[in-house]
């Protein structure tokens, strides 16, 4: 069996997803600097061929910012080498990749800390405080303090 | 089909309505003339005519090669459409669906009003000349349908007067021009004195003999004379029979088969009678069609001589050094009967003559085998209903002879040249059409005599 | 249904942060094939979602669907849809036995009466009751029991969606397909042999947040998923257009991926996600791997002719009807010249 | 059964043997009545010869004619070789081919066939509308030559329809386009469109004629 060569994915044609997608990027641009309108393109809707997923990630290249959330699985959340272009990957605890998005937006929601989580890190933080009472103000010399 | 087919052009037509009349023959009532015409028209009828009509796309091409159609722009003109109620009726009595047609009720029996008005279709507006049976995608012989056509027309006894008249006239005289015997044996006695020239007449036996047409004897007799000093020149043992010598047919013409055998069989039984190996037809088209290609099958087996026309003759002849003739020293054009040349085969013949006889031979553009007939052929010039539009369709033939500039215009058809006369004369042209064989005679060299 | 409690709950209680719930929400709508701008109504909806019954009924079935639905990673965001669902009965994956797991079924539904969900695979044999049955059961007795009570009835897999491979000529056991019996509740059809697990999912999650019925093709299949061709959707649909195809398996066309159109691909006329869902967790799919798409997720698949015959061939029937055909016009030409022939002779006589 | 297993397999058998008994009908129809012997001396050529020579030379209008005629040969050449390339280079086509007789052929692309579809029925419809307004076509035809062109552009229309689909289900479409060669095999051999095959018998039967006399074929 070892004689036997593995075809790799071959990128059979030029003709594929990758340029009218990156059009559509640019279009999309336009309507968020001129009417402030925000886009997301799910990839998982497109028929890629092989390779020409990977071609696209790398067209769009890295750019200054790149986030990792974890929340459900790993999310990586990456600004690409076009500010407001972002690239938007969720996977699940597995690892298993579940969502590829480009968002054209100035910061995919997604980062945005959202109001029930503020709420209950406020509540958490309160409680936490509580625990510890005021006498104890002093007594992790330890812990950073705000200033 | 009623008239009202024809309102679609009328306002363009250059024959009004009233002029358009139809002939009849007899006293036969309608059904009869119908049921005649089909009987007859499907006479002659096998594979072949019914490959033809079922082969018709529609797609109106012929009407380009038609002089009429061409000269009028009328599309009733188109040559398939002359034609339309012997398809309507070989769909509905003959085709291999005729039985669907006929319980269907699709197509409708012919009506003799129709079988009427296409009189003028058939006879005054057709000379059979075959112009369109070459430009058929096709390749359907439509004249060919349409002398069928007139065999179902004659016996239905709707034949315009005057050709039927004249096929009549030939049929009970041997003659349409009423040519006897007795006649015909003066005509060549004085031609004899005329030219100086002998004239072998009734020889008992003869290898060649010659024949001629009504036409010539009465209208251009130098013919005769011509075919003789030529026959002589060559040394042949020829002849002119008074019980064999008309050539033209207007049984076939008209459309009555019956005539047409009687007709052909008094040359052919002339011919056996003299022994001839070679009947020498005149210059005449249809002759040629009527004994060269149809001849031997109104025989009913092989003729056990050969026929050639005159303009062949005197290509071998001329070929083959048995006759020599004098260049003549003036540009000349030479007019392609019908039935000689684009029907029956022989269009080299009259331009290896013209080689030998003269230094500027022009080709008429589009000429030879495409020629524009004359418009006289197919009995037309008989008809004198059909002469205006004759004259009008013959305008397409001038253009053409005119752009030769050629200084004579030679022809090898009596009844060409007879429509060209008329013709010259309404239009005062200055070409009259000249015998070829006539002017072979005038400049044959005596060297070998 | 009080004490049932929503999804939203059940996240909380798991320490699921709103940004995981967002993220699964994308993930979710990205199945459901809605767009982006559909995850915040997707996303209250989801919140309210209460975990309903689920009463999953296997008949004569080859289990492959259970298989592709578990054998998909998990715990996985479908897993998590599975943990919005009370899976009350499933004769493979369940631990109770015999009359216990019989007793589940009941209870279940009389205690979820008329808001339950039935699944089922396989296809339900008329033929004889004998030829397939649970606890002494006939499949058929057991669908419409369960179905009685039942919200919606969802079939899985080809079999119970359109009889499969049972109902394959010359089809022995008289199989039928669900939405043969059932008629009086809605039936949701998702076939494919077996179908895709996110599509599975998919639908399931999409009645659960929506708590209403997909928009259903003709073959009752939710249009989200079998709306569009393979054909339509493939990669190498540009092969197709260019027509370049594969002649073998093994042909210069193959390695180079081109288009499987003459190798029998039933592309064209297949109704399914794979050429964008794909699978083994969005790895690849048959036409990926060089194969030509079987059909399988269309009616009667396993009898429309060799599956490695193109879909525009015809069939213009055997070598001896032809023969016959032509005979047939011999006779009637030659019956035609004959009758013309003497109708010619007779119109001549009279004429 | 769906519409498409009944248009590839009985509708499409149906009209096969149609097309079969009704083109021997006719054909049989025709050669099978009686023929006459030609005892005419024959001038030259052989028979078989002068045949084939018009069978070939009338697909190409004597140049005498061309002018007069061009308006119809360009539309009639545009619309059969479209004809032509659409229904034989076509692959989906030549599948279909291979599947009844087991040959192929190369094909053209399926945006090059698409272009040539486009054409044809445009060429079709300036067809239709020549044979409504010349007076000469206008004058000779009748139902068969307007049927006769709905039944041939058909095909080719619902062909081109089918990448474009118009929301219409694929497998429909191409029941439907099958349906519409099932009917143009039935309507063939009655009608005029039999020229397919007639033409070899007329054009060969005045090739015959002609090429004995020496005329002109």
């Amino acid at each position: 069996m070892s004689n036997i060569e593995p075809i790799s994915s071959p990128i059979p044609y030029t003709r594929g997803n990758v340029e009218p997608l990156l059009h559509e990027v640019v279009h999309a641009l336009d309507r968020l600097l001129e009417d402030d309108e925000a886009t997301v393109i799910d990839l998982a809707s497109l028929p890629f061929g092989p390779g020409e997923l990977d071609q696209l990630e790398e067209r769009l290249g890295i750019g200054e910012l790149t986030a990792e959330l974890n929340a459900l699985g790993q999310s990586i959340i990456r600004e690409t080498a076009y500010p407001g272009v972002w690239w938007l990957e969720h996977r699940n605890t597995e690892g298993d990749i579940v969502g590829r998005y480009i968002e054209i937006t100035r910061a995919p929601e997604i980062l945005m800390s959202q109001d029930a989580d503020i709420g209950a890190g406020r509540a958490q933080l309160g409680d936490n405080l509580e625990r510890a009472g005021p006498g104890n103000e002093n007594g992790a010399d330890n812990e950073p303090r705000p200033n | 089909m009623s008239s009202n087919q024809f309102d679609l052009e009328s306002k363009r037509l250059s024959i009004k309505e009233p002029e358009i009349r139809y002939d009849k023959q007899g006293d036969l009532s309608d059904e009869e003339r119908v049921q005649k015409a089909m009987a007859n028209f499907a006479k002659d009828f096998g594979s072949t005519a019914a490959v033809y009509l079922d082969s018709c796309i529609h797609c109106g091409m012929c009407a380009d090669a038609c002089h009429y159609y061409v000269a009028t722009g009328d599309p009733k003109y188109t040559p398939i459409w002359k034609l339309e109620p012997f398809k309507q009726a070989y769909k509905r009595e003959v085709g291999p669906f005729a039985l669907i047609y006929r319980l269907l009720g699709l197509k409708k029996k012919v009506t003799a009003e129709q079988l009427q008005e296409w009189q003028h279709l058939i006879y005054d507006s057709c000379t059979v000349c075959g112009r369109c049976s070459l430009i058929c995608p096709m390749g359907i012989d439509i004249a060919s349908l349409v002398a069928m056509a007139r065999n179902g027309m004659f016996e239905a006894g709707l034949v315009p007067h005057e050709l039927h008249a004249v096929a009549e006239r030939a049929e009970v005289d041997g003659s349409p021009l009423g040519v006897t015997p007795k006649l015909f044996e003066e005509r060549l006695e004085w031609m004899e004195d005329e030219h100086e020239v002998t004239i072998n007449i009734d020889e008992e036996q003869a290898d060649v003999l010659a024949v001629i047409s009504s036409i010539e004897i009465q209208k251009y007799p130098d013919a005769m004379a011509a075919t003789a000093k030529i026959l002589n020149a060559a040394r042949e043992s020829w002849t002119f029979r008074t019980d064999g010598f008309e050539a033209t047919n207007f049984g076939m013409m008209s459309g009555n088969v019956e005539w047409q055998k009687n007709t052909s069989m008094r040359i052919i039984d002339a011919a056996i009678k003299v022994g001839a190996k070679l009947v020498l037809l005149p210059e005449c088209g249809h002759a040629y069609m009527a004994l060269r290609w149809m001849g031997a099958n109104i025989y009913g087996k092989p003729l056990p001589f050969k026929v050639q026309h005159i303009s062949e003759y005197l290509a071998d002849s001329l070929n083959s050094g048995k006759l020599k003739v004098k260049k003549v020293d003036k540009s000349v054009t030479f007019h392609d009967p019908c039935q000689i040349s684009r029907r029956g085969g022989a269009t080299q013949a009259p331009r290896d003559v013209l080689k030998h006889l003269c230094t500027d031979y022009r080709e008429m553009p589009g000429g030879g085998d495409y020629n524009w007939c004359c418009g006289g052929g197919g009995g037309v010039v008989t008809i004198l209903r059909a002469d205006k539009l004759r004259y009008k369709v013959f305008k397409l033939k001038m253009e053409q002879v005119e752009a030769t500039e050629a200084d004579t215009l030679l022809s090898s058809c009596s009844n060409c040249r007879q429509n060209f006369d008329d013709c010259q004369s309404h239009y005062d042209w200055k070409y009259t059409a000249e015998s070829l064989l006539e002017l072979v005679a005038e400049n044959l060299e005596e060297a070998n005599a | 249904m009080k004490d049932i409690p929503t999804l939203g709950d059940i996240l909380q209680a798991r320490g699921v942060s709103r940004r995981g719930f967002l993220k699964y929400c994308s993930a979710t709508a990205s199945l459901l094939a809605l767009p982006p701008a559909m995850v915040p109504r997707l996303a209250n909806a989801l919140e309210q979602t209460r975990r309903p019954s689920v009463i999953w009924l296997s008949f004569q079935e080859c289990t492959g669907c259970t298989e592709s639905l578990t054998r998909s990673s998990s715990p996985t965001l479908e897993g998590l849809i599975f943990d919005t669902i009370s899976l009350d009965y499933h004769h493979t994956l369940q631990a109770a036995a015999g009359e216990a797991a019989e007793a589940a079924r009941h209870a279940a539904m009389e205690e979820n009466n008329g808001n339950y969900l039935v699944l089922v695979d396989g296809s339900i044999p008329l033929g004889n009751p004998g030829f397939s049955t649970i606890a002494g059961m006939s499949n058929y007795d057991m669908l419409m029991e369960t179905v009685e009570g039942a919200a919606a009835v969802v079939a899985i897999g080809s079999c119970a969606a359109f009889g499969g491979i049972p109902g394959a000529n010359p089809n022995p056991t008289g199989a039928v397909s669900v939405r043969d019996l059932i008629k009086d509740k809605p039936v949701i059809n998702v076939p494919g042999c077996p179908p895709i697990p996110m599509v599975i999912t998919a639908v399931l999650a999409q009645y659960l947040t929506f708590g209403q019925l997909p928009e259903l093709d003709r073959h009752g299949r939710p249009m989200a998923f079998f709306g569009q061709t393979i054909h339509d959707r493939c990669y190498r649909r540009p092969f197709y257009d260019q027509g370049k195809f594969a002649e073998t398996f093994d042909d210069e066309g193959a390695r180079k991926g081109w288009c499987l159109f003459k190798l029998g691909c039933k592309g064209p006329i297949t109704y399914n996600a794979c050429a964008t869902m794909k699978w083994n967790d969005g790895t690849s799919f048959p036409i990926e791997a060089g194969h030509p798409c079987l059909g399988c997720s269309e009616p009667g698949f396993w009898d429309k002719g060799g599956f490695y015959n193109a879909v525009s061939t015809g069939d213009i029937g055997s070598g001896k009807a032809l023969a016959g055909a032509a005979a047939a016009g011999v006779v009637l030409g030659a019956t035609a010249a004959a009758m013309s022939r003497a109708r010619r002779k007779k119109t001549m006589k009279e004429g | 059964m769906n519409l498409l297993e009944f248009a590839r397999g009985p509708a499409l058998q149906v009209a096969v043997y149609i097309f079969i008994i009704g083109s021997l009908w006719r054909l049989l129809g025709i050669l099978w009545l009686q023929k006459k012997r030609d005892f005419s001396e024959r001038r030259n050529g052989r028979k078989i010869r002068g045949a084939l020579k018009v069978i070939w030379n009338r697909a190409f209008t004597a140049p005498v004619f061309r002018e007069a005629t061009k308006h119809a040969r360009f539309m009639g050449y545009t619309l059969h070789i479209g004809l032509f390339v659409t229904v034989f280079l076509f692959i989906p086509h030549i599948v279909f081919f291979k599947g009844l007789i087991g040959i192929d052929w190369p094909g053209l692309p399926n945006n090059v066939i698409f272009f040539v579809g486009v054409i044809t029925v445009g060429v079709g419809v300036a067809i239709l509308i020549r044979r409504m307004t010349h007076p000469v076509l206008r004058l000779i035809s009748n139902f068969d030559d307007y049927f006769s062109w709905l039944v041939t552009l058909l095909p080719v229309i619902t062909g081109l329809i089918m990448p474009i689909r118009f929301g219409v289900r694929w497998e429909t479409l191409l029941a439907i386009h099958i349906l519409s060669v099932a009917l143009l095999l039935i309507w063939i051999p009655f009608s005029k469109l039999s020229h397919a095959f007639l033409l070899i018998v007329s054009r060969g039967t005045t090739g015959a004629i002609l090429e004995r006399r020496g005329a002109r074929t």
